[in-house]
């Protein structure tokens, strides 16, 4: 295959598909088992030293923010990451876990640049390879189509293709030029759902973000969720079963997991909350006193909502949502 | 009796003026969403709004604070992923994209990721996120810029979202789809276009007590002035009244 | 880009993406305005002789037969036709509709081949282009992703690749080999689903088959439905919402529009139904015959409720149906 | 006593004894399913069945006729569609595969599309349907024919479904997934694999009351006789009773 241009950087994990099914062969079961867990439990097993890591929603929205507070609670060593997010991935750049990452957006939207990301870039070094958000979600699709590229028509003629690992190529069709994406296989994801069974069957409900092919392009894969429901539940809606539990080694009960974020139709955003930490992280010791206040200080989630107000505080929160 | 506005609702009121009814738009959170949320109540009442991570349609009633909030998809006609999104983007479904970013150049080319090199940054910003994909996909993209030297470049540092690129043809030869790419510009000083042939940034009008020296003094690459410069007109009553009053009666933005 | 094999045959729809995109933009619009017409005016309307159309679900399940009857009745020349199926291909090949298609599967599974394809294939000539249930589905999906074809890792080696219209060539990330498979555009796709509003939003039950994709896929579209739901019930629900309205040219209501196949949760198969097809089909005549019985000379979908036994005939296939 | 039997309840009796538990199997219609069924009651209570346009785990209480039929996803884990489920085997997901043709060589290659020439065919069958993809993707296939020098033959008219191709190594250099491929072939009249090294398929066991000289006269290849060959059980009590009363008591299959 004739490759007309090639992005700058090498790829920081390989899309190693023989690999993927061999171990999805090896690791995943079709059995139906409980794999019902603490968010302890969950990350030490399933996150280790050097993994390639990916956190789905978006930082403030339907994220998996118990589970990151708890990765940073154990600390973890040089992880990749897919840098698509807020607080999460502030977190992990805050506590200097990150070696690496695809970085497509980090930052805070209205409220304007990630400090946290600025000092990663700026001055510790960590390396970051561009994307743009729909292409990094289509590397995820194309490990979860078990094909090791996907050509898509983004990215083409711009610096976010330079400083890429992608290639540009002829469609043998049509001639057009086309961008080829590899496929970008997670060791370990990280999302949080609505309901999920103890199998790891999930429903979400509003918006997909990219969970659906996320979760279909990670090794292992942990899921946190506001309810834990009967399997009864899929059984009777099993077309609303957005990540079958084959795909599934943990299952957190993490309600307001997504705090300060919100949860559509539970809850909304705590925005002072978030506020606070954007605030703090104009100095890397504010950002280093916030994860040993509200993260390291703290034994786990059920503390942590506490110390962020407890009951009072989710009153307010689920008083903001929306509803349908 | 002259109405008192400020920079940001004048910025919402000229974009707002600028969709077509029963068409589509692609929106960030700020300014281009209570533009989105103008024009759907003044001039285009069936005008679509569209958020990158899932949700189509939504009647906008809460502002939301990102793209991905529960506000992007109340009382929406879908709400769907980010692979949906932009497939559908990519297929020609949505019209306009709104984009924004520190720095511009004559071909509409954008800058959200660095200043200085990239590998090593004087600023890292947060980085393309969707806004490659609108440049790539929306058939007429319109950015919204803070209008100075600095920002209006010969040679922006980093090439983040694609407008013209090199200029007439390089779109196409680059393989990005035909007949798409930028359409306007709304900054604090004028509303600006682009010359059908060569592709350049021409400015179309100037915004209430601005002169066309002063745009031309602020724009740090030479601007095509056509002969003839239309003035915008100031934000109205209406379009004042329902900001204020129902788009963001909270002045979460304005 | 190097190809290393290409398949014997044409592409019989060209993999016109640019095309497509201008398409939607000339021909579909945002705004929402009620799509509601008869199985006749949307025939009329949205299939010309000579366009390439194609059907979902499955010939027997959730297939649009009250649209692929309506087609039949108004007669179409020189169709070219996605060739998944069952009855709904069976009733166009038999009433000779068809020029060429691109075939994955036309048969009664558990009750053996179709006479009428055997006469269509060994008898009348019509084209046939070879791939797989899942490549013919990927073939929807790389036009609904916007892309001209997408790479897959099946077909390889085999005769169904050397009698495809496909190619083979290296992957730039991996070496391996892959199949790369060009994007499929309907010019008309006809689905039913169980409810739409007026609009064509429309709301699945069960599996989806390959719904969304060909939806997607598709420049006119044509929607039939069991219910017509009020918008409201998509607005509160916009997640469960399969295909946006901007896809949908026409909204057919047509309950049992699936007859004598089934509708997940409302109505199952009408066994003997589909055995008087594969009995009459035996012969040309006999197709014939029945084509004329049920379709030719009974004016529309009503009437031929009414003729394969009314209210009485429906309460027994509704009693079939295994709920959820 | 001897138990009656008849040969659709053998071959599902023996299909069934093949799949290991905590696997997943994709099937289609009659025998597989049935197998598939059995197997869940008696040998392998945690596999779980998958129906390629979009069911995985129903109970199979219910006995459907078509593989897109509500029955496939009757209190199922997923309702989903063909790519979803064909991309979980594409990721390695799925252990076996069934399938069936008119026709099968030594290397399991597997004809269910055309005898005669493709453009102008003797005799025209469905077609791939998901065959091609299943042959592709599972880990381990498994063929259900019936045996006979017409069907196992040297060279077959139209490779539909890939067996081992045209050997060893053949699968990998034609770009297949590694370690995927043929695993038995279950007939009328025996059980039969593949030899590890030449990937040529090799006589396991003769099914009750058939001798080696049989199967070997109606196989139409020099079929690989080990010096050790098994005899099948045939259909215990256990299997028939539940295969008849609870798995298909109207008797739609057997």
């Amino acid at each position: 295959m004739e490759i007309l241009e090639s992005g700058l950087y090498d790829l920081i994990q390989p899309p190693d598909i023989d690999g993927l099914r061999k171990w999805n062969r090896e690791n995943k079961s079709m059995a139906l088992e409980s794999k019902l867990m603490s968010e302890k439990e969950a990350m030490e097993r399933f996150v280790s030293d050097g993994d390639y890591v990916g956190f789905e929603l978006y930082g403030t929205c339907r994220a998996p923010l118990s589970l990151v507070r708890e990765l940073v609670r154990q600390g973890r060593k040089n992880l990749r990451l897919a840098g698509q997010g807020l607080q999460d991935v502030d977190f992990l750049l805050a506590a200097g876990m990150v070696e690496a990452m695809d970085i497509t957006y980090v930052g805070y939207e209205v409220h304007g640049l990630s400090p946290v990301l600025r000092r990663a870039a700026e001055k510790q070094g960590v390396k970051m390879v561009e994307w743009s958000n729909a292409a990094l979600a289509w590397r995820f699709k194309a490990a979860a189509m078990g094909v090791s590229y996907l050509p898509i028509r983004s990215m083409l003629g711009t610096d976010t293709f330079k400083y890429s690992a992608g290639k540009v190529a002829e469609c043998p069709f049509t001639g057009d030029r086309v961008m080829l994406l590899p496929a970008l296989i997670l060791d370990c994801g990280v999302i949080h759902v609505h309901k999920a069974d103890q199998y790891g069957n999930c429903m979400l409900e509003g918006i997909s973000g990219f969970a659906l092919e996320m979760a279909r392009a990670s090794k292992k894969l942990v899921i946190s969720a506001e309810e834990i429901v009967d399997n009864e539940e899929i059984l009777k809606y099993p077309d609303r079963n957005v990540i079958p539990y084959y795909h599934v080694d943990a299952v957190v009960h993490a309600p307001f997991g997504s705090h300060p974020g919100e949860m559509p139709y539970l809850y909304g955003r705590d925005e002072p909350g978030i506020m606070e930490w954007l605030q703090v992280t104009k100095t890397e010791e504010g950002a280093s006193d916030y994860l040993d206040k509200y993260i390291r200080n703290v034994p786990d989630h059920a503390a942590y909502i506490e110390l962020v107000g407890g009951e009072e505080k989710l009153k307010e929160l689920r008083a903001l949502s929306v509803g349908r | 009796m002259e109405l008192k506005y400020n920079g940001t609702e004048l910025l919402i009121c000229l974009s707002a003026r600028i969709m077509e009814d029963r068409s589509s738009a692609f929106i960030g959170t700020g300014v281009p969403m209570l533009a989105a949320a103008l024009a759907k109540r003044l001039y285009a009442p069936n005008l679509v709004s569209v958020f990158e991570f899932g949700g189509v349609g939504s009647s906008l009633k809460y502002l939301p604070r990102g793209v991905g909030e529960s506000k992007t998809f109340y009382r929406a006609s879908v709400a769907s992923g980010i692979c949906d999104i932009m497939e559908t983007a990519a297929r020609g479904f949505i019209t306009y994209g709104f984009l924004g970013g520190a720095q511009i150049d004559m071909y509409g080319n954008l800058n959200s990721t660095v200043i200085g090199d990239q590998a090593k940054p004087k600023v890292r910003m947060p980085g393309s996120g969707g806004a490659n994909d609108v440049g790539s996909f929306c058939w007429r993209t319109i950015a919204i810029m803070q209008h100075d030297a600095r920002r209006f470049v010969e040679k922006i540092d980093y090439l983040t979202t694609p407008g013209y690129l090199s200029g007439p043809g390089a779109r196409e030869a680059a393989g990005l789809f035909p007949e798409s790419g930028p359409y306007r510009v709304v900054t604090n000083l004028a509303t600006l276009g682009y010359e059908e042939e060569s592709k350049r940034m021409m400015l179309i009008s100037t915004n209430p007590g601005v002169t066309v020296e002063q745009v031309v003094e602020n724009t740090g690459f030479e601007l095509i002035v056509p002969d003839e410069v239309g003035q915008s007109e100031p934000p109205t009553e209406d379009e004042l009244r329902i900001l204020r009053e129902e788009i963001d009666p909270e002045h979460l933005y304005i």
